[in-house]
């Protein structure tokens, strides 16, 4: 990195099943200027913004045209970044390589989704559109609705999640309880979030365990709820950045690696030679990545937080793993030790995670989001109880095969 | 098989429409309901003075935050900055197809507001359709509180 | 800028209607061929940035099957959803920030998929202006026109030449798609009218195409080639939405060409630039964008075609290549532009060369109206 | 206790669509030869002569070699199950797939467990997404032998291929 860039602020909406009290351009102006109080920053002050959602879910073709007026585009450069779940963790990275360039010294980065503006349950329309043109092309073929069944794991909305947390299960050994605890402590830590969607006080696994079975390993106390909101960060250059705020959150190491879709057709139907869904080699190599650029060598030891896109609670474990926090198939063994609680060794996900917020394109870079908070320690309720030296925030997307590695810390990166 | 041989084949798409139903936000829900007691709101920044129509909660020009107190009522009379006249419109499955008879869509100002509204113009003899003409609202006989209470713009009566 | 970056490979797939192959197909082919023209494997990329739109292409995360396409398999990966220039600042970023030394852009619509002014039907505000029905991008641009054209009272041959101009060059481009060496000023004036004063003949064909560069660091760029085109200076701005902007002119571009001029220390473009290649997605936008880009006073774009000024032979050529008017692949047209004007200044233009060519502009558009510009000011070694 | 409530008032809607029919894809008739082999009881695939991996269904382009895979291979009707997911029994009205109940379609009966598995036949770099058949649920596992299992009359559809069934060796 030539030039070191850091979150200065923070902002969020509250997010919910149903925002209907504002449109998505308020949705997204509401969270635009809260970073921007938090950061002390006017709209004037900056330089660029970065912004991203994906367009289908909200019905609104290239939405920065017309939302751009919400959050002081006219006269400032924007840039929309998409890349399905990961567009969050894209749009933060964009706003980091803006700053990083030394094109631009403030910008702001923000993402969001309005699940309820969709007429279709849940994420469907979107979810459905990634696979509908391939769909339509196999039916020509004699695609037969039992066909369909079986790709989408009889419905278990992304259904490489389930076959993938199968396979973690046969790797590791972890059972589905173990599922049911980590749904279980998002919907805690989802508590102590005033902006989380699906807060549960005092959930217990037992709760999770009473939902109803969609597809073995998965009940519906697992899976993560679709969310209307909104999140920004500012993004400063070091000499605005030490200027403006106490505690900046910086960016020490940041990757994007992409691997090969891990279920479903190519382009035209072809299979995919991704054998084992949960292998991930794009989250390892982003992490590698990620943690050299950070100068990081042990990640067990110096990361003390971590912000893990998990939709499933398959996802908490098996990433962890692959970002280096956990040995490969421990997690598990560590989340039942209470290691990955808010105030345990290695605490995954305490803002609730996507598991309890889940507005798809604003996601990850809610998590880049919480990281910050938890370095700059101002999470609140949910900030953890040790000294935060370094952060790392996940994302992935697309078949499984997107995925973001952002490594925040209390100082810049080492210069090499 | 070689590569040059497979070619690409289309594929029939379903009739299928993704459906939307966007909340407005509670500026523009006011807008929109008031249009059943034949009144148009718009938003005016309470720093730059800059006047939405449709109205927003947020000011694009300065920044500064618009609410409820902000709404001023306008007449409904403005001026024709701009039009042009259709030939052709999209149809139902996104092809342009010929207009049986062309129409007129106009950039309309109206009295008191910045923005321009992109309506429908008629019921004015094309060769008084120019630029600075003044125009006015042509309200549904019944208005329900939709958009589509605005018929369109016409002829200024004073 | 915090390192010096070039352009070290291109390529571009043939600009047509309708290709009979699949996207992954012609994405394949194009990247292909652009490492292949660079000279390197696709080990050797750092990074790939992507612009598509899912819109265009008709599903969620357009790029998500490209992937193996772009030779992106395990390289570090990004998509804007935007104009072909946009994904070429944004991997410029990646190469300034240190942390990546070579840079695939791809940039693909294939408009035939599906009618591209729906799309921009589906742009607009969904509150109102989608509720009202009546508007899309060729409608906005009518209006624009007439307002323009009404205002500085330009007549309608002097938009029309512009098509004339471009669409004469563009028989001497083999890439493109709307070819005609011998087109008049009346029958550009006699095509069929869509929404006056905008006819046929000054709205772009419904294109498909691909079109990948190769982007590198200067030590990179020194190692891959011996004529690189270095990216001297960029800007990008964004308007207001349709409804609060004045239509007769193009602030944003404005702004993004006087900050790339600032940026490669030029202070009169008219002399220091050699060739322009522009994004006109209409044909009256190219005598706005003369204006923007300084080239002629405000109201003055007119004089410029009148006088063949910006003609291939003329002092300021102008889309020698052929224009966005001859081939419109929505989010490749700008990263066209970018290429042509690299082609020009690598001596690589075949017919559509421009002699002497030691700068060239650069500039791509985005939303109704451009509501978004882009421009990149390129230009070779000395 | 439960979930906390976020309340809050809701203001109007107005509605709109977006018009996935008007879309016209295209597709590669690679999936052709796919069904051609089905027809004979063949399961066709790729071969990229870079890496030597054998993708079925067949694919155009290899990404980690970035070349195209234009060889064709076949391979075995045996396989293994590499992973699985056991449905509970499918009552009407609980799933759609692009509007259509499988039920009420009469694709599945109600009540009926599904299995849906990945499966890597023999000589096969990939998995293939399918249907376990004649196994009760109890009884799968990763690293189960299987056989493919063919429609009667096949007649060149992906739909030939009904699903896979345990392999007595």
């Amino acid at each position: 990195m030539l030039r070191n860039a850091a979150i200065i602020g923070c902002g969020q909406t509250k997010h919910s099943g149903r925002r209907r009290d504002v449109n998505q351009a308020e949705l997204v102006s509401e969270a635009v200027h809260n970073a921007l109080e938090d950061a002390q920053v006017s709209l004037k002050e900056v330089n660029a913004l970065v912004v991203g959602n994906m367009q289908g879910f909200g019905g609104v073709a290239n939405p920065d045209l017309w939302i751009g007026d919400w959050i002081g585009a006219p006269g400032k450069p924007v840039l929309r970044i998409a890349t399905g779940g990961t567009t969050g963790g894209s749009v933060g990275q964009g706003g980091f390589y803006s700053v990083m360039s030394g094109l631009y010294d403030i910008v702001v980065a923000t993402a969001w989704e309005k699940h309820s503006d969709s007429k279709e349950a849940g994420a469907t329309t979107g979810l459905l559109h990634v696979a509908l043109a391939n769909f339509f092309h196999a039916f020509g073929y004699g695609l037969s609705m039992k066909n369909l069944l079986a790709t989408s794991a009889v419905g278990a909305a992304a259904g490489v999640a389930a076959y993938q947390a199968r396979f973690y299960m046969h790797r590791s050994g972890c059972r589905s309880e173990h599922f049911d605890m980590v749904a279980a402590k998002a919907r805690r830590n989802a508590a102590r979030n005033k902006y989380a969607h699906l807060q549960w006080p005092n959930c217990t696994p037992e709760d999770i365990h009473k939902t109803e079975l969609i597809v073995d390993p998965f009940r519906y106390g697992h899976v993560c709820p679709a969310s209307d909101g909104a999140s920004a960060i500012v993004i400063a250059c070091e000499d605005i950045a030490l200027k403006k705020c106490k505690r900046p959150a910086w960016v020490k190491g940041l990757a994007s690696y992409s691997d090969e879709e891990t279920q479903m057709q190519s382009e035209s139907g072809g299979g995919v030679g991704v054998l084992d869904p949960s292998e991930q080699m794009g989250a390892r190599l982003s992490a590698m990545k990620a943690y050299q650029q950070a100068g990081i060598k042990d990640p067990k030891q110096e990361i003390d937080v971590a912000e893990i896109y998990q939709p499933f609670p398959s996802q908490e474990l098996l990433f962890s793993e692959k970002l280096g926090l956990f040995d490969e198939g421990k997690a598990w063994i560590a989340m039942e030790k209470g290691e990955t609680e808010i105030n345990g060794r290695m605490p995954c996900d305490p803002s609730g995670g996507v598991n309890a917020t889940n507005a798809i394109g604003s996601s990850a870079l809610q998590r880049i989001l919480e990281a910050g908070l938890q370095v700059m320690g101002k999470a609140e309720d949910h900030q953890v109880p040790k000294k935060v030296r370094n952060a790392v925030a996940h994302g992935w997307g697309g078949v499984t095969n997107y995925i973001t590695v952002t490594v925040l810390g209390e100082t810049p990166a080492p210069r090499r | 098989m070689t590569a040059e041989k497979i070619q690409a084949v289309e594929t029939n798409t379903l009739p299928y429409a993704a459906g939307f139903c966007w909340s407005t936000g509670f500026l523009m829900e006011k807008f929109i309901k008031s249009l059943a007691k034949k009144e148009i709101w718009a938003a005016k920044c309470p720093r730059c003075g800059y006047t939405y129509v449709p109205p927003r909660n947020r000011c694009g020009q300065c920044d500064a935050k618009i609410e409820e107190k902000d709404l001023t009522k306008l007449s409904g009379k403005g001026i024709l900055v701009g039009f042009t006249k259709a030939y052709v419109q999209l149809d139902a499955s996104s092809k342009f197809v010929d207009l049986d008879e062309p129409i007129f869509i106009g950039a309309v100002k109206l009295d008191g507001a910045d923005s321009n509204l992109f309506m429908q113009i008629a019921e004015i003899d094309p060769q008084d359709i120019k630029e600075g003409i003044k125009v006015q609202v042509k309200w549904q006989d019944q208005t329900q509180g939709a958009i589509s209470d605005i018929q369109y713009f016409t002829h200024y009566t004073g | 800028m915090q390192r010096r970056v070039a352009i070290v490979g291109y390529a571009q797939s043939e600009y047509q209607f309708n290709v009979p192959r699949t996207r992954e197909d012609q994405v394949f082919d194009v990247v292909k061929a652009a490492l292949r023209h660079a000279g390197i494997l696709r080990e050797e990329v750092d990074s790939v940035v992507t612009a598509s739109s899912d819109f265009l292409d008709g599903r969620t995360i357009s790029n998500v099957f490209l992937s193996m396409a772009v030779g992106a398999y395990q390289k570090d990966e990004s998509k804007v959803e935007e104009d072909g220039t946009g994904a070429l600042l944004y991997g410029l970023m990646r190469i300034l920030a240190g942390t990546h030394d070579v840079v695939t852009i791809e940039a693909h619509t294939l408009a035939s998929t599906i009618n591209p002014h729906q799309i921009l039907f589906y742009s607009l505000d969904p509150l109102f202006d989608r509720q009202v029905g009546l508007m899309n991008d060729i409608a906005a641009a009518a209006i624009q026109a007439r307002m323009y054209m009404k205002k500085y009272s330009v007549p309608e041959e002097a938009v029309a030449m512009v098509s004339v101009k471009n669409l004469a060059n563009a028989a001497l481009n083999p890439l493109t798609h709307r070819k005609m060496p011998d087109l008049t000023v009346e029958e550009v004036l006699n095509s069929k009218l869509y929404y006056e004063p905008i006819r046929e003949l000054m709205i772009p064909p419904i294109t498909d195409g691909v079109c990948a560069l190769i982007l590198a660091s200067e030590e990179k760029a020194r190692e891959i080639t011996d004529r690189p085109v270095w990216i001297e200076g960029v800007g990008t701005y964004q308007d207001s939405y349709l409804r609060d902007r004045d239509l007769t002119r193009f602030e944003s571009l404005g702004k993004a060409a006087a900050k790339a001029y600032e940026m490669a220390g030029i202070k009169d473009p008219y002399r220091e630039i050699n060739v322009f290649e522009v994004s006109e997605k209409f044909a009256h936008e190219e005598l706005m964008i003369y204006e923007a880009l300084g080239l002629a006073r405000e109201g003055h774009g007119q004089s410029l075609i009148e006088k063949g000024l910006t003609n291939r032979e003329g002092e300021i050529p102008v889309n020698p290549s052929g224009g966005a008017l001859s081939a419109d692949p929505i989010c490749a047209t700008g990263l066209t532009r970018v290429i042509e004007a690299a082609r020009q200044i690598r001596g690589d233009a075949g017919g559509c060369q421009i002699p002497y060519v030691e700068r060239a502009l650069a500039h791509g558009q985005f939303g109704i109206c451009a509501q978004k510009n882009t421009v990149f000011i390129l230009g070779g070694d000395q | 206790m439960a979930y906390l409530k976020d309340q809050r008032r809701e203001t109007m809607m107005v509605e709109g669509s977006w018009n996935i029919g008007a879309y016209r894809y295209k597709g590669s008739t690679q999936l052709q030869e796919y069904v051609d082999g089905l027809k004979e009881k063949k399961l066709i695939g790729s071969l990229c002569p870079g890496c030597g991996k054998v993708i079925v269904q067949p694919r155009n382009i290899c990404g980690r070699c970035h070349r195209r895979m234009d060889k064709r291979m076949v391979v075995s009707h045996k396989g293994t199950i590499t992973c699985f997911v056991i449905s509970p029994p499918i009552e009407k009205g609980k799933y759609k797939i692009i509007g259509m109940d499988p039920v009420e379609a009469g694709v599945i009966q109600e009540g009926a467990i599904l299995v849906p598995v990945f499966v890597r036949f023999d000589g096969a770099d990939s998995n293939i997404n399918t249907i376990l058949l004649n196994c009760p649920p109890e009884k799968v596992h990763i690293g189960m032998r299987v056989k493919a299992v063919f429609v009667e009359n096949p007649e060149g559809k992906l739909s030939d291929l009904e699903g896979v069934e345990p392999l007595k060796e």
